[in-house]
């Protein structure tokens, strides 16, 4: 059929963050292109989707947005910025259309009832903390072992980077650990003072909550004033290759945290590698960037869009659905670990179980450590504290709700009006 | 610091008068019915906002010759301001917000200007710097501000006055065109009065002004602040009316780059100068991505696109500035002189 | 006496304009022979800055530009030919209003002059020693920055300066502004000592007419950008108006027309 | 303002109800008897670093009094008009302007004092133009503020209307209604001086201090500009410290000539003692004294 | 020594180090304000262009003296060509238009650097070492003392070059009045190309180390934010007065961070340097060595 489902980009390949918008971007469209050219398109309809350049600054993004919105059959927005996406809450809420963050984003925006249409899938920022110190816990041996140790967070001078600070305090009074959180000036090309205040404080590990060029230079100053790589973990957005890259040795042994795993060896990566870039149809112009962190993180995301339409067709038939109905979509996205394998990314990713209530997922997180030369796992899919996370989120979803006049919705009801739908979700094709 | 000015154009002033008029029938009349939601929101309303930061670094850089890159600050107090004054005033109606938020900005920049009193040229100008990173250090750390919101990143309040909703693409374009229209019609007050003459006293020759009797400390200070109070303003609207979220990170160095080049390209020292120069800065790109991407298709690159369209854009400038180094606004007049001179031939 | 090798400097119906608008010249012709001194006259705004400015080929550096006719200096087209390649050709100027390097210091500024020609040092020595011989003043005040010293002083400086570059043909805008007659006369002296010693060509552009006319051999007179007379210093002093206008005026009688431009 | 004469001549030519070069002989003697002083400066001294200025300088300036100050560059005189005018700071020795006395002018009460000055480097505010350099130089003189201005409040309006009649008067009496719109940077040099003389004359100052203003004209020029000067005296009765080079214009326009040498006083007097004093002839006029075009006038006065 | 000096010490010393980072940015600055009065906006875009050139050549395989007289030879081209199509058509206008041209600039070569050579993120090797070594319970690391030899070497040839050639008159000259130097017959073109080829030679050298430490990035075109300050203090138009300023800004932020961020809140080092300079300013308008503008009536 003439049916297409249409995702429009709001891409930066441009600009200090270049780097990770091609690789996202890149992932992401190579991704379409495989569904596209192996499957003609999800149950016939196609996929199409075209690019407006932000350089990650917040105005050009609105300004794609305005510019693409009119276009007909959009399924989702994934800006893949903080700034962006914030801006547009507003605007796709009340144009109905679902807008992804995945792995970063509004904390709060987690709670689906205030916020329809935004899924921060995956992790948010506070269970990205939880996922971290759970993790500590692991290499300390238990979680009763963080007690009176010291974690340094050193945190990027932004909202972005500040984000944190609250929850890092609540896990360390709940777990008894000491957390001493050293903010280093937005762009963070110097960090001399920091992490001579580090080599004071002598923590036992050092959470790096960078951006950008931030990451190496932490990795390099570290180096230079005697802390070892192997005690600083990465948050989500000081994990990929460009992080490190630029550290050249300083970064071997830096562990960091994230939700998918990097390397060439999954099986959908390969259908990529075969279907789309042995026919000249790869996004990355630098192929040895297939399998990267950001490359990998684009996949997903693909394949996670996807499949958000797939079982949103699943309710509403095989055609180019509204953006409400690719929401419904996305908020019965549930892939197991069965459902993942068969989707060719077994260890790619663990698994997500998305709700009306909960539009993060209950996504697991891995680490993975650098060698120099690769990222490789080295540990366990790890599940954040979600129960302790989740008061916190509500209380923040309900205070933007009354600051919004927003009424929650009622998702048991909505659920039991559409019940029908979970069986459609479940039932591979 | 010596500015480039055309010396020898006299304006067209009754055909400036009825242009004037025409471009706000346009505004009011035309635009509105014809105008799509995307030349509102995308458009309009940010060119509206950075013409009126402009403006307001205008009557300091371009009439008083006080170099600043500390625009962006001030736009980011305003933006703050109003968003504090509306969530902890609660009935305090939005024109007021506006206000009260531009004399908060004209507080901070008259505090800012200080330097300005022993300090001139590029030794000002780094020194505003201070005052940018300043500010967006405090509005980072200081949580109360952005109401403690863990990001930083607040949303704006609605756009309402008096029970009148602007609240659409529509409703926003003309909320801030009027406010534009209205601040620009007291600064052009202002640059005919002669605390604007002074402006320019001070500007082309300090000790002079000072023997005739200008207070110069004080003019400068008032410049600082008047302003400020414009750009705060011109902030309140880029948050409010356009991204509809405040946070530090939108009003970066780059923003005050921006209205600093606003103001040259568009010509220093003469009102329209600003509009124009945001026509170039904020239309331009769009024009000139439209058109790469309709000589290369949909699919193409962005981020080549965006490299061309930037050395194309750097080119430009120094084109423009080579052309006629007072930038747009007197390259308009002089292409309007010759218009006239053609359709009414000296005698 | 028209022998081309013996013209130096030819004007031919050179027009000028600023900013593409204001027309400053519309129609000047002058010549300079080698070794005379030509005197060019005119009101306020008659266009001799203008001029002088073109034949140094700085108009483009004023928003000024040539938009007809040409200049010729020593077979050079100037219109073709960066000024600073005029300069070690030996064509050099003083400017209108002084233009002295204010922050650099009084040497400093003869010095650069002898630096546009190229000097090597001893010549620069010997240069620097003759123009302090010329402005003893200004030995006094060669530490000091040339923005500090006193109106006259600077004048000395741009003239010095200018002699520093040992010109072939010197072209100066108003040498004697602001200076006073004991100097003004010295430098005529020296000027005209040059001229008769060394060949020196001069273009002087000067308002004080009486003094331009004693020592020029010819003289041009620019009206509204046009040059409307041109001849022997003796046939200007013989005619009545422009006497009357130039030489000192008695009630009455009519100066030349003169339009705002 | 209706107290100025207007001229109706053309631009460019001296009005003809009036000799050109008016016989100073009245109004110097009116000012010998005026006891008034507006200006006196006792022992001013400046030095910089090292270098002195000027030392111990006497001056007196009685009311409508043109008083010239000569002598050779670099002797003092643009310090001491700066140092008058409170540009610099002299290291000893007083200014009493009026009745108020200083040891340092303060520069940003100028224009309250009543005095009022030009530049011997142009100072214009070059990118105004004509009318509002001039009505700059009402500055002082500002009464409604801002809000008033902006407003279009009506002693606001009333204010810009006066001060406009004022500046027009001047243009009117020094000529410049053909070049009113004209942005003073790209007038020629000699009106660029003239619009300073505008300017400094439309606050009606009690005291007028005028650096060169001559310099760079022809002597038709020189002859209307002293014409202005006289005249901006008859009808404000303003005092006015002249420095000049061209002798024969010292000589014709004023009562009293101070001679500055090296920073220091040589001579003051009548313009016939000062032409006959040989200190003076020696470090200024110099010995053969024929290079100025009017020195037969000069001869004959 | 007592930890609690020892650690003042390495404070100090880490800030100095840094300081010399900034003043080998901070330098090119000077180079171009020395002969047109202009902050060059560009120079931050000519440091990254001059780093991703070398760094790309290297990739592809060239030797490192080879791609060291490849950028060389690039940066003089980009030398030129600015001198030829951006100063002399504008030569003589105000500052603040040059100020904006130097802007277009920025824009051109950041443009056509990420064209050229893609927006990847590079890391770059210059083979020194960056372990650090003990000296008397002080870390010091082997990279900055390379880097401050460097930069003083860098100082010290261009400071007795200005002392020693007449050129350094000439460059004032032409900064100080252009139309007054064009008419002296200094000869613009050749001076503005010299300086724009020899600032691009220390945009490389910036580049490069500071390349290797950040990687060689968009962002390395912000090392230019650390080198402001330092700038207003040494004064805009001294070589000296870079390094010694860079030395006073870095040891100051340094300290300021460590021992007031715990107070006032950290990450103060983004403008406590500005204020800092801001504070000497108005005690010395024009920085520490900066000529003062000379100015009389
Ligand atoms: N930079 C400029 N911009 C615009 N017009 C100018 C500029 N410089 C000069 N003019 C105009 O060009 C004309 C000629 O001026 P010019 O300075 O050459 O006269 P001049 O004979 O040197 O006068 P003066 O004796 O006063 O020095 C005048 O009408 C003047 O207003
Ligand atoms: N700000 C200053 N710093 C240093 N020296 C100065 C300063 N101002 C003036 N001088 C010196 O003081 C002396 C007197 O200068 P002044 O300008 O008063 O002379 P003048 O009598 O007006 O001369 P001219 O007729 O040439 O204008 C000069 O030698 C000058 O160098
Ligand atoms: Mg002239
Ligand atoms: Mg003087």
């Amino acid at each position: 059929s003439a049916d297409e489902q249409y995702f429009p980009l709001q891409s930066y390949r441009v600009g200090p963050y270049a780097a990770g918008g091609t690789g996202f971007f890149g992932g992401f469209i190579d991704y379409l292109n495989l569904i596209n050219s192996r499957d003609g398109g999800v149950n016939g309809v196609k996929l199409t989707w075209s690019e407006g350049e932000t350089q990650y600054e917040v105005e050009r993004g609105v300004e794609v947005y305005e510019r693409l919105k009119s276009r007909p059959g959009i399924a989702a927005w994934n800006p893949l910025s903080v700034g962006i996406a914030y801006a547009m809450i507003d605007r796709i809420t009340a144009d109905k259309v679902p807008l992804i963050t995945i792995n970063h984003g509004r904390t709060d925006s987690t709670d689906g009832r205030v916020f329809p249409f935004v899924f921060p899938l995956l992790l948010n920022p506070y269970s990205e903390t939880s996922g971290i110190v759970e993790y500590l816990a692991t290499r300390e041996g238990g979680l009763d072992k963080l007690k009176g140790k010291t974690i340094a967070v050193l945190y990027h001078g932004s909202p972005y980077g500040k984000e944190t600070i609250p929850i890092y305090e609540q896990l360390a009074r709940q777990h008894g650990f000491k957390v001493e959180q050293i903010e280093v000036p937005h762009p963070g090309n110097e960090q001399q003072s920091q992490w001579l205040t580090i080599r004071r404080l002598k923590p036992d590990y050092v959470v790096l909550r960078g951006w950008g060029v931030m990451n190496p230079v932490a990795l390099k100053t570290a180096q230079k004033t005697g802390f070892p790589a192997s005690r600083i973990v990465g948050n989500v957005w000081s994990n990929s290759e460009e992080d490190v890259i630029p550290a050249g040795e300083a970064a071997k042994g830096y562990v960091a945290i994230t939700t998918q795993a990097s390397g060439t060896q999954y099986p959908v990566i390969q259908e990529i590698v075969r279907g789309v870039y042995d026919k000249g149809a790869g996004n990355l112009a630098d192929t040895k960037r297939i399998g990267s962190v950001y490359h990998n993180l684009g996949v997903l995301n693909g394949i996670l869009n996807v499949e958000a339409v797939r079982i949103a067709q699943a309710k509403f038939g095989h055609r180019t659905l509204t953006g409400d109905e690719v929401r419904w979509g996305f908020e019965h996205l549930r892939l197991d670990e069965a459902r993942v394998a068969s989707l060719g990314a077994k260890g790619l990713f663990h698994s997500i179980n998305v709700t009306c209530a909960n539009h993060e997922g209950e996504g697991r997180v891995t680490f993975q450590q650098w060698d120099g030369a690769k990222w490789s796992v080295v540990s366990d899919w790890i599940k954040p504290d979600w129960a302790a996370l989740r008061p916190i989120i509500e209380a923040s979803s309900a205070a933007y709700a009354k600051e919004r006049g927003i009424t929650p919705r009622d998702c048991d009801a909505e659920e039991r009006a559409g019940d029908t739908a979970k069986r459609a979700s479940a039932d591979p094709q | 610091m010596a500015t480039a000015l055309p010396l020898d154009l006299a304006r067209p002033r009754r055909t400036g008068a009825a242009g004037i008029l025409l471009l706000l029938a346009l505004a009011y009349g035309l635009v509105p019915l014809l105008g799509t939601g995307y030349l509102f929101e995308a458009i309009l309303t940010p060119f509206l906002a950075l013409a009126l930061a402009g403006l307001g670094l205008n009557l300091l850089t371009g009439y008083a010759g006080l170099l600043s890159l500390g625009s962006a600050a001030f736009m980011a107090v305003g933006a703050y301001a109003a968003f504090n004054l509306s969530l902890r005033l609660p009935g305090l109606p939005l024109p007021a917000t506006i206000l009260l938020a531009g004399l908060v900005a004209a507080a901070v920049g008259a505090v800012a200007g200080l330097p300005a009193l022993r300090l001139r040229g590029f030794y000002l100008a780094v020194s505003t710097l201070a005052v940018q990173f300043f500010v967006a250090w405090a509005l980072n750390r200081i949580g109360w501000l952005s109401n403690d919101s863990p990001s930083g990143i607040v949303a704006a309040p609605r756009l309402e006055v008096a029970g009148l909703s602007f609240d659409d693409a529509r409703g926003r374009y003309l909320f801030s065109l009027t406010v534009v229209a209205v601040l620009t019609f007291l600064a052009w007050r202002l640059v005919r009065s002669p605390t604007g003459r002074n402006l320019v006293a001070i500007r082309d020759h300090e000790t002079a002004a000072r023997i005739v009797g200008v207070k110069v400390a004080r003019t400068k200070l008032l410049a600082f602040a008047l302003s400020s109070f414009i750009v705060g303003i011109a902030g309140v609207l880029w948050a409010f009316a356009y991204l509809r979220t405040v946070e530090p990170a939108g009003f970066n160095l780059d923003r005050s780059f921006q209205i600093l080049f606003i103001v040259i390209i568009g010509g220093l020292g003469t009102l329209r100068g600003a509009f124009l120069g945001a026509g170039f800065i904020v239309v331009l790109p769009l024009v000139l991505s439209r058109l790469g991407a309709a000589a290369l298709g949909d699919g193409f690159d962005s981020g080549t696109l965006e490299m061309v369209q930037r050395i194309v854009l750097g080119a430009l400038i120094v084109a423009v500035l080579i052309r006629e180094p007072a930038g747009l606004a007197a390259l308009l007049d002089r292409a309007l002189n010759h218009a006239l001179r053609r359709v009414r031939p000296r005698s | 006496m028209t022998d081309h090798n013996d013209v130096l400097l030819r004007v031919e119906a050179l027009e000028a304009v600023y900013g593409g608008a204001v027309q400053a010249l519309s129609g000047v012709d002058l010549t300079v022979r080698r070794a005379e001194i030509v005197a060019l006259v005119g009101a306020n705004g008659a266009g001799k800055t203008t001029l002088l400015r073109a034949i140094s080929n700085l108009l483009p550096a004023t928003r000024g530009q040539v938009t007809a006719g040409r200049i010729t200096y020593d077979g050079r087209d100037v219109g073709r030919t960066r000024t600073d390649a005029l300069v070690r050709a030996g064509l050099v100027g003083v400017l209108e209003g002084r233009h002295c390097f204010r922050a650099l210091t009084v040497e400093e500024n003869l010095i650069a002059g002898g630096l546009g020609r190229g000097s090597g040092r001893a010549d620069l020595r010997a240069d620097l020693e003759q123009v302090y011989a010329l402005f003893p003043r200004l030995t006094q005040k060669r530490r000091l920055p040339a923005g500090l010293v006193s109106g006259g002083e600077q004048q000395m400086v741009a003239i010095g300066r200018a002699l520093m570059g040992r010109p072939r043909l010197l072209v100066l805008d108003e040498p004697s502004m602001g200076l006073s007659p004991k100097v003004t006369a010295e430098i005529y002296r020296v000027l005209a000592d040059l001229n008769r010693r060394q060949g020196l060509t001069l273009l002087i552009a000067e308002q004080s007419v009486t003094l331009a006319l004693r020592h020029a051999h010819r003289s041009v007179v620019l009206e509204n950008g046009r040059s409307v007379l041109e001849g022997g210093a003796e046939t200007l002093r013989s005619r009545d108006d422009i006497k009357q206008y130039y030489l000192g005026p008695r009630a009455g009688a009519p100066a030349p027309e003169r339009q705002p431009a | 303002m209706s107290g100025l004469p207007h001229r109706a001549a053309p631009f460019g030519r001296p009005a003809p109800s009036r000799p050109l070069v008016p016989d100073a002989a009245a109004p110097r003697r009116r000012a010998r008897a005026s006891q008034d002083r507006i200006l006196t400066v006792e022992g001013l001294s400046l030095g910089f670093g090292g270098a002195v200025a000027f030392a111990g300088i006497d001056l007196a300036v009685a009311a409508g009094e043109i008083h010239a100050i000569i002598g050779p560059n670099g002797a003092g005189k643009s310090s001491l008009i700066n140092a008058i005018s409170g540009l610099y700071a002299p290291q000893a020795g007083r200014v009493r302007i009026g009745e108020a006395s200083f040891a340092r002018v303060p520069a940003g009460r100028l224009a309250a004092l009543g005095v009022a000055r030009t530049f011997q480097n142009l100072a214009l505010f070059k990118s105004l133009n004509v009318v509002e350099n001039i009505l700059s130089g009402l500055a002082g003189a500002r009464r409604a503020g801002l809000a008033a201005h902006v407003l279009g409040l009506p002693a606001a309006r009333r204010e810009a209307a006066e001060h406009r009649t004022r500046a027009e008067a001047v243009i009117d009496l020094l000529q410049l209604g053909a070049f009113r719109a004209r942005a003073a940077g790209s007038l020629p040099y000699g009106l660029q001086k003239r619009v300073e003389l505008a300017r400094a004359l439309v606050a009606k100052p009690r005291l007028l201090l005028l650096d060169e203003p001559m310099a760079g004209m022809s002597a038709a020029e020189k002859a209307e500009m002293s014409g202005f000067i006289l005249a901006a005296r008859e009808t404000f009765g303003t005092a006015i410290v002249l420095i000049e080079h061209d002798i024969g214009v010292v000589m014709r326009l004023s009562d009293t000539i101070t001679v500055l040498d090296h920073g220091r006083r040589i001579a003051t007097g009548t313009p016939t003692e000062i032409q006959a004093n040989p200190a003076v002839i020696a470090a200024y006029l110099g010995a053969d004294d024929e290079e100025d075009e009017t020195e037969g006038e000069v001869k004959a006065a | 020594m007592s930890p609690d000096l020892a650690f003042l010490v390495e404070v100090v010393v880490g800030g100095l180090l840094s300081g010399v980072m900034y003043a080998l940015v901070a330098i090119g600055f000077v180079l171009i304000y020395k002969t047109s009065g202009v902050l060059n906006f560009a120079q931050g875009a000519m440091v990254l262009f001059a780093a991703l050139t070398f760094v790309s050549l290297v990739e592809r395989g060239l030797p490192f003296p080879a791609a060291l007289a490849a950028t060389l030879a690039v940066m003089v081209v980009v030398g030129l060509t600015i001198e030829r199509t951006v100063l002399r058509p504008l030569v003589n206008q105000p500052p603040i238009t040059l100020f904006m041209a130097t802007l277009g600039v920025a824009y051109v070569i950041e443009g056509a650097a990420q064209l050229a050579w893609g927006t990847q993120v590079h890391a770059l090797d210059l083979g020194i070492d960056d372990t650090p070594f003990d000296v008397a319970g002080v870390l010091v690391s082997r990279f900055d003392l390379f880097a401050a030899a460097l930069a003083g070497l860098m100082v010290a040839g261009l400071t007795l070059f200005f002392r020693f050639t007449r050129t350094g008159l000439a460059f004032r000259a032409v900064a100080d009045d252009p139309l007054a130097a064009l008419n002296a017959g200094l000869r613009l073109p050749r001076i503005w190309s010299a300086v724009w080829i020899a600032s691009g030679l220390v945009a490389l050298v910036a580049g490069l180390l500071w390349g290797a430490r950040l990687g060689v990035q968009f962002s390395l075109s912000l090392v230019v934010l650390k080198a402001l300050p330092v700038l207003v203090l040494g004064g805009f138009d001294s070589i000296a007065g870079a390094i010694v300023a860079g030395l006073i800004v870095g040891a100051a932020e340094k300290l300021a961070e460590v021992y007031l961020g715990p107070f006032i809140g950290g990450g103060i080092e983004g403008w406590i340097a500005y204020v800092a300079a801001l504070a000497f300013l108005l005690v010395k308008p024009s920085g520490l060595f900066g000529l003062r503008s000379v100015e009389r009536v």
